[in-house]
């Protein structure tokens, strides 16, 4: 037994977790290019069918595409989706297109420091960008996001955003105690900011630690426990995508759905097959087949698998 | 596409790197500028520093990169952060320069990628993926190169979102709305070289490419494009450039596709 | 100093660690209050988490921590950072308490840690520390306890300086000035427990320790303090919470010098 | 030979970097507790005779008492300067009460973010504590620190804090490499804040590493060596102080140091011999002796040194 307290555990079942999720929450994922999104989190909230969400997404191009792609989605507050190395996000342009959901622009600091100056509780935060641009001019979401105001210490008139809080912020890391005190590898997109701006967080982990294992680690440790409400296991909880040092992302699986989102019609029938389909992620896990996830595991100096790239 | 003995690719590969100094912090995505900033490091600025959105700093990549988000970048970097702290470096006046895109640009060097078409912002005919980085790069950065491919849909009168600050309205707009950095230094796309005017900020040219005529460039853009007296041939790239891109930097051609002593293909 | 078979130390201790709940992330800095709180833990509150303004976060020490900057908890925490994210989480609402000591105390709960007596704070008889995370802790921690030993000239009318806010001038003062967390919920002394009374936010007596009397007090409190009706003995230290302070938490009377039981001394 | 790039590297002798300390600069040490202080560096700034200096000090109670001692500083704006577990700082307590400095008081976040507002060229940082208090009435600097303003997304008056920018960071680091990427092992206090608000920033560093070694633990780098201009070599440079992971602090010449400081008549003579009478660090190192320097070198898991505490 650990010589550390173990507190009252915070580990549920994903269903458990995604059951938290008010229907109509305002929802922000980690994650960044095809790297490190709580995509079985994903799913598993599809699969319960709520819906009517408002997404902070700065990074969460996959999240972001699945829900609204199966029409979960109101209004997004983002500052970049794509697919890195494919393109467009078809169901999400598509949504905009067709007035289906309502966006409002910013760039990536913008919304990055919206959501700090939430998780700091300061009232506003200053910022040099974004200012003169039409992210500036066009505000649509329900409370404005940035104004002009006069320095006190200098005769500047700078620009300020306002705090933005998701309800829940969901995150994937590569390792947790079970108190959810969690390591991610590699960059860690806008995490930090995500877990202390949110509400409620529910922490999705590659692995789950003993305390000892944390404190060794002591320096990693991006996600404070002491702001996290549950904690899932969630083995390849990034798949398709990559977990950096773990496994590397399936673009052949990733292009399917890429192919797919080409139609509406054929996006239903990715997410029949790859979603709806499955009972949860262990039945995901076994779709995908234990030789595919072995064959995805990096090489721990390059970070990259073997066969998917040269070095 | 091939140009005697070199493609238009490898022409805007090595014309965007030739802006590339020595020392620079940048600021640089993925596709032919990122090509370009590996072929700026192995010729004239061995001690350029990398930097990405995503916090990762001073990458040196064994082989060529897919993306922003490719384990290579983080793999070989000097230090791994966040996005915010990241763009907050940009922001606190520590990064030199800056490559973007875009899919309409104006004359005065905005850029738009965000929306095309349509009723305007809210209901667009095409909706694209957005500022990300860009603004806060084209904003803070102490300047910014755009690289686009040239066509009339892309070089407009008036970008229908204005995603990314250039020269904004003109003289004194950048200032006026309190940006720090001084805007966009040229722009490279497949026909030459361009750059902006002094006094007036619009675009003008500086040279074009191996080839290409006046009129090409006419036909391909939806302003009025100042033309010098003196209108030279970009001088084109070296042996050793060309040899660096096909066999060393992008010898698979994830980027520089088209290039006739590569086979064509690549990842992605 | 001993009284019967506890000394006053051992019962500031007891008493400023029944004030932290279980669950509770709290600020806690060295000397008694660090005893008190490895106490609370080692007692009715396992779950409590304890920060460090240094960004240490959910520290479990082997043995009793000499300073806030010592390796023993940085070496058993789950979380090290480093200021400003300590901070920053503290400001962000995320800290239910924290304790605080001081060179004044007035009736208010107001703390001076910066300037005592002389010409005021430019040119001061004795200059202290100052701050540091205190004026933080009092300001955004959701509720604080003061932890300070009673003389007069530690209770004064005025504090010389106000360095940490107790509840200001008195009723809504905190929350004009646009404080987050509700102030002090008690003080301990060498004499006693004090809290605040709901309407006048003075300080009130809650207890005295026994052997104490309100003469003691009196004599050793620069203002009037409440006296209720009712001033019940402070409950005494159980046997296991003094066998738990003298032989597992400080048995090397680190903090806890005067210790009956124990050698007196120890290192620094 | 490195495979990454090793530049034009920035390492010099430790006179070299102290010789590019201007008089009446002012400066910012990283540094907390006994822990992490760049005395070496302190040391040898103070044998080269300049001063008239203002101190940004949060934590830095080592070289903030050294160099007040020797009469190198006219102001400080802190926030708290005290010696754990030994009492005041005399010297700077001394200098208060005698009129012979000046001195600024911000809480450690206020003081904190100031420099970070500087390091990412804020004009402004909201605060919601120092209110109330008189670390708001009081302003002794020479420009305001703290002022209230208006928030545009609120009813809210709040406190905003100006941008307070040193002119050389000084910290102490584990490794570093020459280009100056830096790591520090535990807490590293405020040196993220510092090494983004100074306009030069000096690194001294325990041991000098190869790029790989920064690489391989590039989740751990502090201090990005893009904003670094000069690297120092200084093994046992937080001496008599310790260096997480490596060499605990030397309580009993740290304790002769807070003996003497109780007359200026004392502080004088240990400075003589500790500091002016050491022709420099590697002197100053032979005085101490390898025998109590290895003495010092810390268990690395209970990061204690044997003999100094039980763990």
């Amino acid at each position: 037994m650990s010589r550390y307290s173990t507190g009252t555990s915070k580990i549920v079942s994903m269903a458990d977790a995604a059951a938290t999720v008010p229907e109509g929450a305002s929802l922000s994922f980690g994650g960044f290019g095809h790297f490190g999104h709580p995509l079985s989190f994903v799913r598993e909230l599809l699969r319960q069918g709520k819906g009517g969400f408002t997404l902070h997404a700065i990074a969460e191009c996959w999240p972001a595409e699945l829900l609204t792609a199966a029409g979960r989605v109101n209004h997004i507050n983002l500052s970049n989706l794509m697919f890195e190395g494919l393109g467009r996000v078809r169901a999400i342009c598509r949504a905009v297109e067709n007035g289906q959901i309502t966006t409002d622009d910013h760039s990536h600091l913008g919304l990055s420091l919206r959501l700090l100056a939430a998780g700091w509780d300061m009232p506003f935060m200053p910022i040099r960008t974004m200012a003169g641009s039409d992210l500036e001019h066009i505000q649509t979401g329900p409370a404005p996001k940035f104004r002009r105001i006069a320095s006190p210490f200098s005769n500047e008139q700078v620009g300020v955003l306002s705090p933005l809080s998701p309800d829940v912020a969901v995150v994937h890391v590569s390792e947790a105690d079970n108190q959810g005190n969690g390591i991610i590898h590699g960059q860690i997109s806008v995490v930090d900011a995500q877990v202390r701006a949110a509400k409620r967080v529910i922490v999705t982990a590659e692995r789950i630690v003993e305390p000892e294992v944390i404190v060794r680690n002591n320096e990693l440790v991006t996600v404070p426990g002491i702001l996290v409400d549950q904690v899932v296991h969630a083995p390849y909880g990034a798949y398709p995508g990559g977990m950096y040092g773990l496994y590397d992302e399936d673009m052949e699986l990733m292009g399917d759905y890429y192919d797919a989102s080409r139609s509406v019609e054929a996006v239903d029938a990715y997410l029949a097959e790859w979603v709806f389909g499955l009972a949860d992620h262990a039945e995901y896990l076994d779709r995908i087949g234990s030789q595919r996830l072995l064959e995805a595991v990096v090489d721990p100096v390059h970070m990259l698998a073997r066969g998917r790239g040269e070095w | 596409m091939v140009n005697g003995e070199f493609t238009r690719d490898e022409m805007m590969t090595v014309a965007t790197g030739r802006f590339i100094q020595d020392g620079w912090k940048a600021f640089i995505g993925t596709g032919l500028p990122m090509v370009a900033a590996y072929l700026a490091k192995a010729t004239h600025a061995p001690n350029m520093t990398l930097m990405f959105e995503s916090g990762v700093l001073a990458a040196e990549p064994r082989t060529i990169a897919r993306a922003v988000g490719d384990p290579r970048l983080q793999s070989t970097a000097r230090r791994v952060s966040g996005m915010l702290d990241g763009l907050l470096l940009l922001h606190g006046g520590n990064v030199d320069f800056g490559v973007l895109g875009g899919a309409q640009v104006d004359r005065f060097g905005n850029i738009n990628s965000t929306a095309v078409g349509g009723d305007g912002y809210s209901r667009p005919a095409t909706r694209l993926g957005g500022s990300g980085g860009a603004n806060d790069i084209a904003s803070a950065a102490k300047e910014f190169l755009i690289v686009v491919r040239h066509t009339r849909r892309t070089f407009v009168e008036r970008v229908d979102h204005l995603t990314t600050p250039g020269y904004l309205t003109g003289p004194g707009a950048r200032e006026a709305a309190g940006l720090r950095g001084r805007g966009p230094i040229g722009v490279v796309t497949d026909l030459g070289v361009f750059g902006f005017d002094e006094t007036t900020k619009h675009m003008n040219a500086k040279s074009l490419h191996a080839g290409i005529t006046w009129s090409d460039v006419e036909a391909a853009t939806g302003f009025d494009i100042d033309r010098p007296d003196d209108l030279p041939t970009t001088p084109p790239p070296s042996e050793q450039e060309l040899h660096l891109l096909r066999t060393v930097i992008d010898p698979r051609g994830v980027y520089l596709k088209d290039s006739p002593t590569t086979a064509i293909g690549g990842s992605q």
